[in-house]
């Protein structure tokens, strides 16, 4: 109850108003690349494509209440779905990677989901997280077809059938083309996402989070509706393992191993997973610290470490809940 | 049969010598690069400190193979800044980096480095899954880069088959497998069977690979008895020795190092495993020379990653050697691995390339012509000469391996003086303009040019 | 022919028998209270028929129909709807959105991905309405999680009754409450169900309630109906004197 | 036949081990609903710290009250446990799962840093006692002296624990509370007591597991997340919150494993995230689990 007593049901606005605001944001990202250096972008790249990621474990965690920890075998799958079509079907075009991505992530997570919603709570955490591992584990083993710890590469992708010229500056292509390639795409998932979770469905999802019981007395089908949202969860954070590969140029089993799934985990509660836009803000702020960090000191990881814990001490709402407390609060002062 | 060469006629032509080696490569040609260090740089030379981005493991357990690495590197840095930095001006800075934070977050780094930092060159690097992520990227960046490890064949096979702006200074991942199943050949030719224990990983399978295709070669009757893949930085390894043991082999190879290593021999000593077998490793004295005790058994075929061990070449007879170990252990506390020595001589590499093309064109000189300085030197460095091979831009040097040793001199094992082998690098892996292939080149080379030898 | 009637309905757990080959009837547009000491099986009678446990044998049987196999969302669509004995709410959801959800969940929109749930004005004006009725439509955009539970309580029905039932189950809709509240809570649930003829049990302890709505009162007692029949004739049964009230309660 | 003995040992060497990790884990669950992810750091600081008593400051020593410091690292895991329960854990036994797992988390990253802080990048171990206990004789095979060692602490500790849980008074306060903390409180248990109590009992399990095993083996970095995620196949094979679950998952493990090895030496790895996938399939709270 204290922690309900801490939040402020979001007001109903019109929709117009979401999209007049989406339409600002997403000017402001198309201009930014043209202020910051190409370093910058490029981490900014990172982050809309773990903020896809974030949006689509958040469907689980924030609006299904089922805690994930094995998101990283669905963006390993994206990751690992791209280098298998260049591998062995030699494909290049970004838009057959991102179709293929939905087709194969739909059929693990089709199959993973059917295991894992029938649990909750903590079991179906530590389930998650051994499925991820039997992954995790296969992408390991089976070097013959992934590489083993080598990984696979990934060459510079086309974009909407053009092709890149080998002597084009690869760093010029990522933090120009391939940004806005993955702005075009955040947006999008964006849309989809605000969407779904505000639909009917997005309702009843939320209704299973907070009661379980009481949702299957209004009629509700538990188990094919967290089914979905598992689908939904793990096709969009395919997707971002998609995205991420050829920013990354390369993947390994690390993008698999549960200690990145708890990485996803780490972004979604710095944002806020009780909002929409929590894990979108968690996950570029998460990829700019993370940076920091490891420029700034060999004991990077103390410094996570203790941000973590921090933040879940202190500020359990994340970054936006956080801050939409202190605006309420400001507008209370002002109002009195 | 006419066709076959006999095994020891076809080791002798590889140049696979067995001696208390004088080190032919070593002698004669001298300090040539030590002596006329200290010429005065023609034109304008910018003062700014010269920046390096170091990136190895500092912290997890690949940190055994890393700290060296970074010393080796801080050393041959302390020692350039004593005479005024990089021809006499630009004193060498080095910014540290984690590898251990993981692959993606390693190529985030390299960027950032390059980009935000603005470093002149970057080093480093341990992990052989590694060096294939940030090759590339490093191209991309087109940033002057000496790998020191990570030396899987992948690299310039496949990830960067033409590199420009990056190197790597140690030896190939193949000739680690192909070098302990030669000196297996050379030592003990009766060898029938042979059980192997690698680490499961890509360092581990690439030597069980180069192994058996060396082996299939020259020990045609020799067979596998046991197979034990126990996971990377394990510490139990029970199970596999009993499962070794079990199969009752003449040999066991294994590729196990750092605490690997340490942790199995410790165990095996207390089943009486090296009673029973041969064994034959690849990396027992490389990773961390003062980590393996005198309870270690003497006679072993102790692998030091194909490349340098601070014992060899020994005492004054090469001098750089000497002076290198002396210095290290003085700041260290300890003795230089292959990574210390790998860092230390890519460190003057640069240095050397550095002062050539100052002296062809004055002043700084750009990257370019550092890279054409680079492209087929030969750096003289404490464990020999190292070639600079210019169409894959990986350093070459003899391949040595050893048998461990107590002497009294040591706290610790070091490879016998007297029975040091040495085989040319160049007789082991695959030539320029072989095509790439499957597990690597060098593996396809070996299988389509070397002879079977008559079965003796 | 009753609108609801089970035969031999029967749960254990364990060795307690909860629910003891139960044969309870009830007619349409009846209002019924159920009645009965802590432990005497009324919850898990309710919970058997509104589908939460599965019986251990025995039948139910809805307007003549077996729905004992089948699952609580079909019995949902069959018209049967319930409220809870501690409140069961979704408590950080809106006091209309929990009842939103309950006319979409009915109307079968909850599949629907790709609409915007606020735009259906349709479902929104009939949660509004019934929350008018309700008395909570000046709660209608706070957390269900922060009203009172005298307003929780309500509420706990109002999301029920959103569902159009026909056979509504009331599991102590003012257990928890002040005495001062429980007759205004119970005047709104009586003139809704009474309004709109929905057929209703009652599980309740207050015997000023139980004799001032009910048309009927059946009585439990370990697993088993002990009586049943008008207020009336229940006040004057000596044997549920003694079963429910205890001998001392004369 | 012999080897079959052996087999057996190895397997129990094994699992003693992960029944010491795990039956902390579990414990710990048991009694506070949360999963602790820096478990495995608490097991690696154990190993550290008796790595470098035994085996650093009493270096030259070869007598054998040696054996007497095996359990510093036991302590001091227990002390940190004792530390950081109050401190830090507490606060979160109210809140949702998501922040348990993340405090957790967030302690597991310190853990790590904190550990290379201290002791530096490279394995260190206690070998002289693995050395001094030498070897046994079973038929043609010799089997160190030091593995019995370690599976009858694993197996004393079994047995202590039990005796502990099932018949002792603190046992009843512990089963109490783990059953309905609120009863327990409202009977005039002090809770909080138990709490750090068990805690530290549970921290004390897996610091013990790593001291035990640095004189026949080594503590390195990075030992404790693989050992977490190995104590998660065991309690998710025998049941989150049993500590007889986690005996017989470790058991089923070490056993696994060990014919794994010399069978298929591919599948190693695999095929213990397989089992914990098919328990949880078929039942959901482990062999001996109850589910919520």
């Amino acid at each position: 109850m204290s922690e309900i007593a801490l939040r402020i049901p979001a007001a109903r606005r019109s929709p117009l108003r979401i999209v007049v605001w989406a339409a600002i944001l997403a000017v402001i990202l198309a201009l930014l690349p043209l202020v910051m250096d190409s370093y910058r972008t490029l981490q900014l790249a990172y982050g809309l494509v773990f903020a896809v990621a974030g949006l689509g474990f958040n469907v689980l965690l924030g609006y299904t209440g089922l805690l994930s920890f094995g998101h990283a075998a669905y963006f390993g799958l994206g990751a690992y779905t791209v280098a298998f079509m260049v591998k062995y079907l030699h494909v290049q075009s970004m838009e057959l990677f991102l179709l293929g991505t939905v087709v194969s992530s739909l059929v693990v997570t089709a199959i993973f989901g059917y295991v894992c919603v029938r649990y909750t709570r903590i079991f179906f955490s530590i389930l998650t997280l051994a499925l991820s591992q039997v992954l995790w584990s296969l992408a390991f083993k089976f070097f013959w077809v992934t590489g083993g710890t080598d990984g696979l590469r990934v060459p510079t992708p086309r974009l909407v059938g053009i092709a890149t010229s080998e002597s084009e500056d690869k760093i010029q292509f990522l933090s120009h083309n391939y940004y806005y390639y993955v702005l075009v795409i955040f947006l999008l998932a964006v849309a989809v996402v605000w969407l779904i979770v505000h639909s009917p469905f997005g309702k009843a999802l939320q209704a299973i989070r907070d009661n379980e019981t009481r949702a299957r007395f209004v009629g509700i089908r538990i188990r094919s509706y967290r089914f979905m949202a598992f689908l939904l969860s793990g096709v969009f954070t395919a997707i971002a393992g998609a995205l991420w590969v050829p920013l990354n140029g390369l993947v390994t089993p690390d993008a698999m191993v549960w200690t990145f799934s708890g990485e996803i985990v780490f972004m979604s509660v710095l944002g806020g997973f009780r909002n929409f836009t929590g894990p979108i803000v968690g996950a570029i702020v998460y990829n700019f610290l993370k940076d920091f960090a490891v420029g700034a000191t060999v004991y990077w990881q103390t410094l996570m470490g203790v941000v973590l814990i921090a933040l879940v001490i202190a500020l359990p709402t994340g970054i936006v809940g956080t801050a939409k407390l202190v605006a309420a609060t400001v507008r209370r002062r002002l109002r009195s | 049969m006419s066709g076959r060469p006999t095994r020891r006629d076809f080791l002798s032509q590889l140049g696979v010598t067995a001696a208390a080696a004088i080190g032919g490569s070593v002698a004669g040609v001298g300090m040539a690069s030590v002596a006329h260090a200290q010429e005065k740089p023609k034109g304008n030379i910018p003062d700014k400190p010269f920046k390096i981005g170091h990136m190895t493991f500092f912290t997890g357990a690949g940190a055994v193979l890393g700290e060296p690495m970074y010393k080796g590197n801080l050393l041959a840095a302390d020692e350039i800044n004593a005479q005024g930095g990089l021809l006499g001006k630009r004193k060498i800075e080095i910014l540290k980096a984690d590898e251990a934070a993981g692959t993606d977050a390693n190529t985030k780094e390299m960027r950032r480095l390059k980009l935000a930092e603005k470093i002149d060159m970057f080093m480093g690097i341990t992990s052989s899954g590694n060096t294939p992520a940030l090759g590339p990227v490093a191209e991309e960046l087109k940033l002057l880069t000496i790998f020191i490890d990570g030396c899987t064949d992948f690299l310039f096979d496949k990830a960067v088959p033409n590199p420009r702006y990056i190197f790597r200074i140690t030896n190939i991942q193949s000739a680690d497998g192909s070098t302990c199943a030669l000196g297996v050949a050379h030592t003990w030719p009766n060898t029938r069977k042979v059980a192997h224990i690698h680490p499961d990983y890509s360092y581990g399978r690439n030597c069980y690979d180069h192994f058996s295709i060396v082996t299939k070669k020259l020990l045609p009757h020799a067979q596998n008895v046991s197979e034990a893949w126990p996971k990377l930085f394990s510490t139990d390894f029970t199970p596999h020795i009993t499962k070794t043991l079990a199969a009752k082999p003449d040999l066991l190879v294994t590729s196990l190092w750092g605490g690997d290593y340490v942790a199995f021999y410790k165990q095996a000593l207390q089943h009486g495993l090296y009673e029973k077998m041969k064994v034959a490793t690849t990396l027992a004295l490389g990773s961390a020379p003062q980590s393996i005790g005198k309870d270690h058994p003497e006679g072993v075929l102790s692998g030091v990653h194909a490349n340098y061990h601070f014992s060899y070449p020994a005492g004054n007879r090469w001098p750089l050697n000497k002076a290198f170990v002396e210095k290290y252990h003085a700041k260290f506390n300890e003795y230089p691995n292959f990574q210390a020595e790998g860092a230390y001589t890519a460190t003057h590499a640069l240095k050397t390339a550095v002062e050539k093309a100052n002296r062809l064109m004055g002043g700084w000189p750009d990257d370019d012509a550092i890279i054409s300085q680079l492209e087929g030197m030969m750096q003289a460095g404490p464990g020999g000469y190292v070639y600079i091979r210019p169409d894959n831009h990986q350093g070459y040097k003899d391949a040595i391996t050893g048998f461990s040793k107590n002497v009294p001199e040591y706290p610790f094992p070091i490879l016998d003086p007297d029975r040091i082998i040495t085989i040319p690098i160049r007789n082991i892996t695959a030539p320029p303009g072989w095509p790439k292939g499957e597990p690597t080149s060098t593996y396809t080379w070996i299988d389509q040019t070397w002879p079977q030898v008559k079965a003796s | 022919m009753n609108y609801l009637e089970t035969r031999k309905l029967t749960k254990y757990f364990g060795d307690t028998h909860a629910v003891d080959q139960v044969d309870f009837q009830i007619g349409e547009g009846e209002v019924v209270s159920l009645i009965g000491s802590n432990g005497a099986g009324k919850t898990s009678l309710v919970n058997l028929i509104s589908g939460l446990y599965k019986p251990d044998s025995g039948q139910i049987l809805l307007r003549g129909e077996d729905v004992t196999r089948q699952v609580v969302q079909d019995r949902i669509k069959a018209g049967i709807a319930r409220s809870f004995q501690i409140v069961n709410l979704f408590d950080e959801l809106t006091v209309v959105d929990n009842v939103a959800l309950a006319v979409f969940a009915r109307e079968g929109k909850t599949r629907w991905f790709f609409k915007l749930a606020d735009q259906d004005h349709g479902v929104w004006d009939e949660a509004h309405e019934l929350l008018k009725q309700f008395g909570l439509d000046a709660k209608a955009e706070q957390f269900a999680g922060g009203i009172s539970q005298g307003e929780r309580k309500l509420l706990d029905v109002a999301v029920a009754c959103a569902l159009k039932p026909r056979l509504l189950f009331l599991d102590e809709p003012t257990s928890g409450v002040s005495t001062r509240e429980k007759a205004p809570i119970m005047d709104i649930i009586s003139s809704i169900v009474r309004s709109l003829k929905i057929t209703a049990v009652v599980i309740e302890h207050d015997m000023d309630i139980i004799f001032r709505y009910s048309d009927r009162i059946v009585v439990m007692h370990q697993g088993k109906i002990l009586a049943s029949g008008s207020p009336e004739e229940i006040r004057a049964n000596e044997s549920v004197k003694d079963a429910v009230f205890g001998p001392t309660h004369a | 036949m012999d080897i079959l003995v052996i087999h057996l040992f190895n397997a129990l060497l094994y699992a003693s081990v992960l029944f010491l990790i795990a039956g902390g884990l579990s414990l710990i669950y048991g009694v506070m609903r949360i999963v602790n992810l820096a478990h495995g750091n608490l097991y690696a600081l154990g190993a550290f710290i008796t790595a470098s008593v035994v085996g650093q400051w009493f270096a030259g020593s070869t007598s054998g009250w040696l054996f007497l410091l095996i359990p510093a690292g036991a302590v001091g895991a227990a002390l940190l446990g004792a530390l950081i329960e109050p401190t830090l854990l507490r606060r979160f036994y109210r809140r949702p799962e998501e922040y348990q797992l993340l405090v957790t988390f967030g302690i597991l990253m310190v853990l790590e840093d904190l550990m290379r802080f201290i002791w530096g990048p490279y394995p260190i171990s206690a070998t002289s006692l693995f050395e001094k206990m030498g070897s046994l004789r079973v038929g043609d095979w010799i089997y160190p002296r030091y593995n019995l060692l370690v599976i009858a602490i694993g197996g004393l500790a079994g047995v202590f624990l039990w005796a502990l849980i099932y018949r002792t008074k603190f046992g009843v306060l512990l089963r109490a509370t783990s059953q309905d903390m609120r009863r327990a409180s409202a009977l005039g248990v002090n809770v909080n007591l138990v709490y750090v109590e068990a805690f530290t009992i549970g921290c004390f399990m897996a610091g013990l597991g790593g001291a035990i095993i640095v004189p026949g083996q080594s503590a390195v970095l990075g030992m404790g997340v693989d050992a977490l995620v190995l104590a998660f196949i065991v309690v998710v094979v025998g049941g989150l919150g049993s500590l007889e679950g986690a005996l017989f998952g470790a058991l089923i493990v070490g056993v696994v494993r060990e014919v794994a090895i010399s069978t298929f030496p591919e599948l190693e790895l695999a095929v213990l995230y397989l089992i914990a996938a098919i328990v949880l399939l078929v039942r959901p709270a482990g062999l001996f689990g109850k589910t919520a």
